[in-house]
């Protein structure tokens, strides 16, 4: 393995034997297509990236908000790219290049349903059969995603091991390309698993940032002092910091899910949270060596979030890296200042954002004073897919923001 | 090569080996530790142990449902030291378990104290499904420090330099999977073991094939073709699955294990004398 | 009143004494912030379109549908815009346009709820308070857009009086209108009512065409030979048809919903359609002269379609002029059709319309040598809104497209 | 100006007129001809008869459910024709309705047919709250051809040139919108009311003040403050509503309208006399 697939000692390959020919064929692919443009393949990539998906995305600025912080707060607003979320840079980049590989089927895991969903918009795009693996728990409470898979031909394949969530569709998709690993591609969701994934999905994702400090220099005449984002596996954060990497005077800060608790269950094998950078300890999960949320015997634990996409006890080994480095900040947020910041957001400023998102926002609330005079906020997804989760979980709770709930409860009476 | 003296011996022997493997503690540890023996008592020359770890990536549906049941009672790396430990077997132990897990253990991380204690209990070496050669040098140092060997695993899509990485690395036994995909019994055994077998020819360590050998004829079949050893898992774990389905005594269920060890050893040992025969020809 | 608001014997300001000061006014603010760009308004309205909105959206080569139909397919994607519909266009210019004219208080009528969220989202971005009248049947049927007004923190008024759909909404705003009128702009929500809204509205969606031109000659150095809309009021069809009406040589069509069937039933008052240009009756409702559905007796009547967004008796009065004119084809597609268009470009493009979109490309399934060479399609908005209906829908009918409806029946069980 | 003789006459008498409103065929056709009788017995000089639209973007919600209620009960524009005919009052009767069930009546599209017929049952004139001014020649010049008046409403807010435009149309009587809003009735007349009037204090035709009227104070008060005549719809269509509701005999209700109508009536009388009175001072 080339030595760029690691980063300090996270990455690596730690995979079936089976798989290792086609996490080779997929590394000489990348290299060759994404990295050195190979038949146009980039050209291509940035011009569905363009028509398809809606990029450039805009630098917004956010009047209500930089009012409430006294500080300029812009949003990038990936949450306009097609599909809703940033996952659509990194499905379209993989399933193109599958294409460009030859490969006929597209496989894929999804937790929440955002990456299936994009994957499998990006499959009937470019005309290719899909299949996605989905926890039988995640089908249930993610319906309209699973209804978006659908209506766009992929098939969906509940798997019923375990609890039926994200980890364990990651194993399952991982089982399925062992078998089908000639004919098929694993379009994998996040800046995580073996390598080249973490640095092939970091550079599908990185026309974020690419955009993001093209639009400050332009518009602002000068960097930004901070760029904000959620952070579950890692991708939309790794998108949005790559190119301000450098620029040492960028602060770079990775807001995690802080759930409704640090405090870990060992007797359970639950931690209350997905704060993997913040808490967790360097293992090897799902063919990379990184920080993960595990007991100590190292049984991976199961993480929690309100919000489903950062529900994951791994994060990108890349971000593992930065964050040891003192490169990137890892902070945390729980899920009561995550729905607050969901209100707010949708509230101040007409943009309901994904509960993924909302963390950032969280954050921001929490800490005005640290983001500098100018912060940039990675809007990684819009919130049409947490309706009934925010709503069910606003009632549940005495926020600090006013929402009248009651409107919901009774809008077949007497609202 | 080897570095365990009594894992070489299990292969030195004039006839193929038989590896039945089962996960630790399933369904329970009382169990589990009886259907080993029975194993060992049908004729087991090697026993791959499995540790079960939460995000088994390499199994097939049959094995995963055996690791959850092995977690849901209580089983860890301690408890299974414990169990290699109260085991009452007279053929080597090789434990089979995902990376992670060897990191974790003890006070470092790293996979050094894992390995000594394994050593310590009187294991013989490992199997790590998630750990390809390039990142097993850590590991490879601890074994060889212990006495421990280090197997890998040959898939049929495995060349090249890859083959002459796992050849560096590689002791105690190859395993060499029949086809591609995970882990389960199937009804054949595919043609391309005697082609994976061909790869590896001139390789100075035994040859033990696993993925879907269900019966004594696949058994037959893999030896025919060459191997030295024929790896059956799925279809030894599926006896214990049913068993607990259908709440049978444990001992009923121990019987059935010794008679299918038995059918699958003695279809390898049908397999070496119609290979004899062949060459004798 | 000036002659501009007519088009033809169209148009013109059949309302309440009350609120004609009130169309004065608007008409002055109109000619003043929009036309002339008064205090820069035009320029704020722009950058906010790109900002907060997502302009320009995409002209994209629709690579499947071209193929199957051996012509040039081009997607213009206002469904890529903020609230997934072209909406936002019309909604963000007068929220804006009140906030100049110093209004303090923002109210709109809405059917499907798509106008609702919009202007809800406008309010929200502008600072603006913001109530919304939606029927009580509307609010029963499309809860997910009740949530996000509510979300956005926008009042929904429910309406009861009648069948509590979307002229009965409309109604009722005028009634509110003409007692707040001194503080308080009405977002109208098509190019309908009393002029200056079918002006102004239009003015808002121009920049539809206005991308769609630009983007097609730059791209493929020369004009389309068509450009196809759907029509309920008729506001995303003019947006994607101004700036075209000069160009003699590109055919405007206009899709309306066949509904059912084409053939009225008196007797109950109701067209189960909402074929408006193609069948509709010169007449007088919600301010202004325009083709309507309504029985020989000069009631309204109540319309159908399986698209929510269609299901409206008038239609705007520009609209009804150039048809009469010549200038734009109307032509109509039924339930079925639209549907499986709504499949079609789903499994095939990887984009899921809007059921109101849909209708378009109902309309070149069945008259892909009417379209000629090349063809530009606005996508009017996405389908989430649309999913229950369309799986309810679908499971009714036996459809001329392959859709496995069994996995979503069972997809809390075996799917 | 008028066209009417018999509309003229009924705003000549030396006293302010009273004029309600109800909708025809509210709750259902036998009914409202006995309410609408009950009115003229109750002293109405002129009555605004209602013809249901499908759209009342005018009405509040009162008016509203009325015209719902008289729709389902199947009225249209020819049995209003023929409510017309059957009514045994002996008061000039205005039609209130909206513009495009005039624009579509008979065989050719446009008012003239609908107003030929009015005319024809013995109508006196029109209300047409969404037809302003500047898109009333085509009703302007029927009413001309066929003697019957077009009444407008000035609003609150109706100032300048749009005051002028209404002049020039205006005939029979103007109708002065005491508040903003829709039809409903309130608990007070609005102090605007004096103001509205004082602005077309110099139109040669009566005014007559509406929206909110209840009760003989009210319209005492806008009598006082300058009305020659009271419109009052809401308070009656109340009683009508409340009657169908709790399915009181026709008669009861009809009894009911007629002393509402009464109390009306001489409320505006007293309003005259203390106008009378406070002049004299
Ligand atoms: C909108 C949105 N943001 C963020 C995430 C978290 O993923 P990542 O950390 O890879 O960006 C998800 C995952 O589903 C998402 O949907
Ligand atoms: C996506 C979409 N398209 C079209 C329409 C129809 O409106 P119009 O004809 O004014 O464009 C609607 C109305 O809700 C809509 O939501």
């Amino acid at each position: 393995m080339s030595e760029t697939g690691k980063f300090g000692q996270y990455g690596g390959q730690y995979v079936p034997e089976a798989l290792m020919p086609a996490i080779e064929e997929l590394t000489d692919a990348y290299e060759r297509y994404v990295l050195d443009n190979e038949d146009g393949f980039m050209d291509e990539f940035r011009e569905r990236l363009r028509d398809f998906g809606g990029r450039p995305t805009p630098l917004q600025y956010a009047d209500q908000l930089s009012e409430r912080y006294d500080t300029d707060v812009y949003l990038k607003r990936e949450d306009l790219l097609h599909g809703g979320a940033h996952k659509l840079n990194n499905a379209l980049g993989q399933v193109l290049l599958a294409k460009y590989m030859g490969k006929d089927r597209i496989i894929a895991e999804t937790g929440a349903g955002q990456h299936g969903t994009a994957t499998a918009m990006a499959a009937a795009h470019l005309d290719m059969p899909c299949e996605i693996y989905m926890g039988r728990t995640d089908i249930n409470r993610q319906r309209p995603n699973v209804f978006r898979m659908r209506l766009n031909g992929a098939e969906v394949n509940p798997v019923t091991v375990g609890r039926g969530t994200l980890k364990e569709a990651i194993s399952e998709t991982m089982r399925d390309w062992a078998t089908t690993v000639e004919t098929t591609h694993y379009v994998i969701g996040s800046i995580v698993g073996p390598d080249p994934f973490p640095r092939m999905v970091r550079d599908f994702h990185r026309v974020i940032s690419d955009e993001m400090r093209e639009q400050s220099l332009d518009r602002l005449g000068r960097l930004p002092d901070s760029v904000l984002a959620c952070a579950g596996g890692g991708s939309n954060t790794m998108g949005a910091f790559a190119e301000f990497v450098d620029d040492d005077a960028v602060d770079l800060v990775a807001v995690e899910a802080g759930g409704s608790s640090l405090t870990v269950d060992e007797d359970e094998g639950v931690a209350p949270n997905s704060a993997t950078l913040s808490t967790g300890v360097e293992g090897v999960l799902h063919g990379a060596r990184t920080k993960l949320l595990q007991d100590s015997d190292g049984q991976i634990m199961e993480s929690h979030s309100v919000s489903a996409g950062l529900d994951y006890a791994g994060v990108g080994p890349e971000l593992a890296y930065l964050v040891d480095e003192g490169r990137v900040t890892p902070v945390n947020v729980g899920d009561d200042a995550a729905l607050e910041g969901f209100h707010r957001l949708s509230q101040e400023e007409g943009i309901i954002p994904a509960l993924e998102t909302a963390h950032a926002f969280g954050y921001l609330h929490e800490n005005p004073d640290a983001v500098g005079d100018v912060t940039l906020i990675n809007v990684s997804g819009r919130g049409d897919k947490d309706l009934e989760t925010v709503i069910e979980e606003t009632e549940k709770r005495d926020l600090d923001v006013d929402v009248e709930m009651s409107v919901f409860e009774s809008s077949g009476g007497a609202m | 090569m080897a570095n365990n003296p009594a894992l070489a011996a299990a292969f030195e022997r004039d006839e193929p080996a038989f590896v039945p493997y089962l996960a630790a503690g399933d369904p329970d540890y009382d169990a589990s530790i009886e259907y080993v023996e029975a194993l060992a008592r049908g004729g087991a020359d090697v026993i791959e142990l499995g540790l079960p770890f939460s995000e088994p990536i390499a199994e097939g549906t049959t094995i995963q449902d055996a690791i959850v049941r092995a977690l849901d009672a209580g089983m860890t790396p301690d408890r299974y030291f414990e169990f290699v430990e109260d085991l009452d077997v007279d053929v080597p132990l090789v434990c089979m378990t995902y990376y992670n897990l060897l990191y974790q253990y003890g006070d470092e991380l790293g996979p050094r104290p894992f390995v000594e204690k394994a050593a310590d209990v009187g294991l013989t070496g490992f199997v790590v499904p998630d750990l390809p050669a390039e990142e097993a040098d850590p590991l490879r140092a601890a074994c060889d420090e212990f006495d421990l060997d280090l197997v890998f695993i040959v898939a049929p899509t495995t060349r090249g330099e890859r083959l002459d990485r796992m050849r560096e690395q590689v002791s105690g036994y190859v395993y060499v999977q029949a086809r591609l995909g995970t882990t389960g019994a199937r009804d054949d055994v595919s043609d391309q073991t005697e082609v994976s077998l061909s790869r590896i020819d001139d390789w100075d360590v035994p040859k033990a094939v696993g993925f879907g050998i269900k019966e004594g004829d696949h058994a037959a079949r893999i030896v025919r073709a060459g191997a030295d050893g024929a790896i059956v898992g799925s279809a030894l774990v599926d006896i214990v699955a049913a068993g607990e389905e259908n709440d049978d005594p444990v001992a009923d269920v121990a019987d059935r294990l010794e008679t299918k060890a038995h059918e699958l050893k003695q279809g390898a040992l049908r397999g070496a004398e119609q290979r004899a025969e062949a060459s004798g020809d």
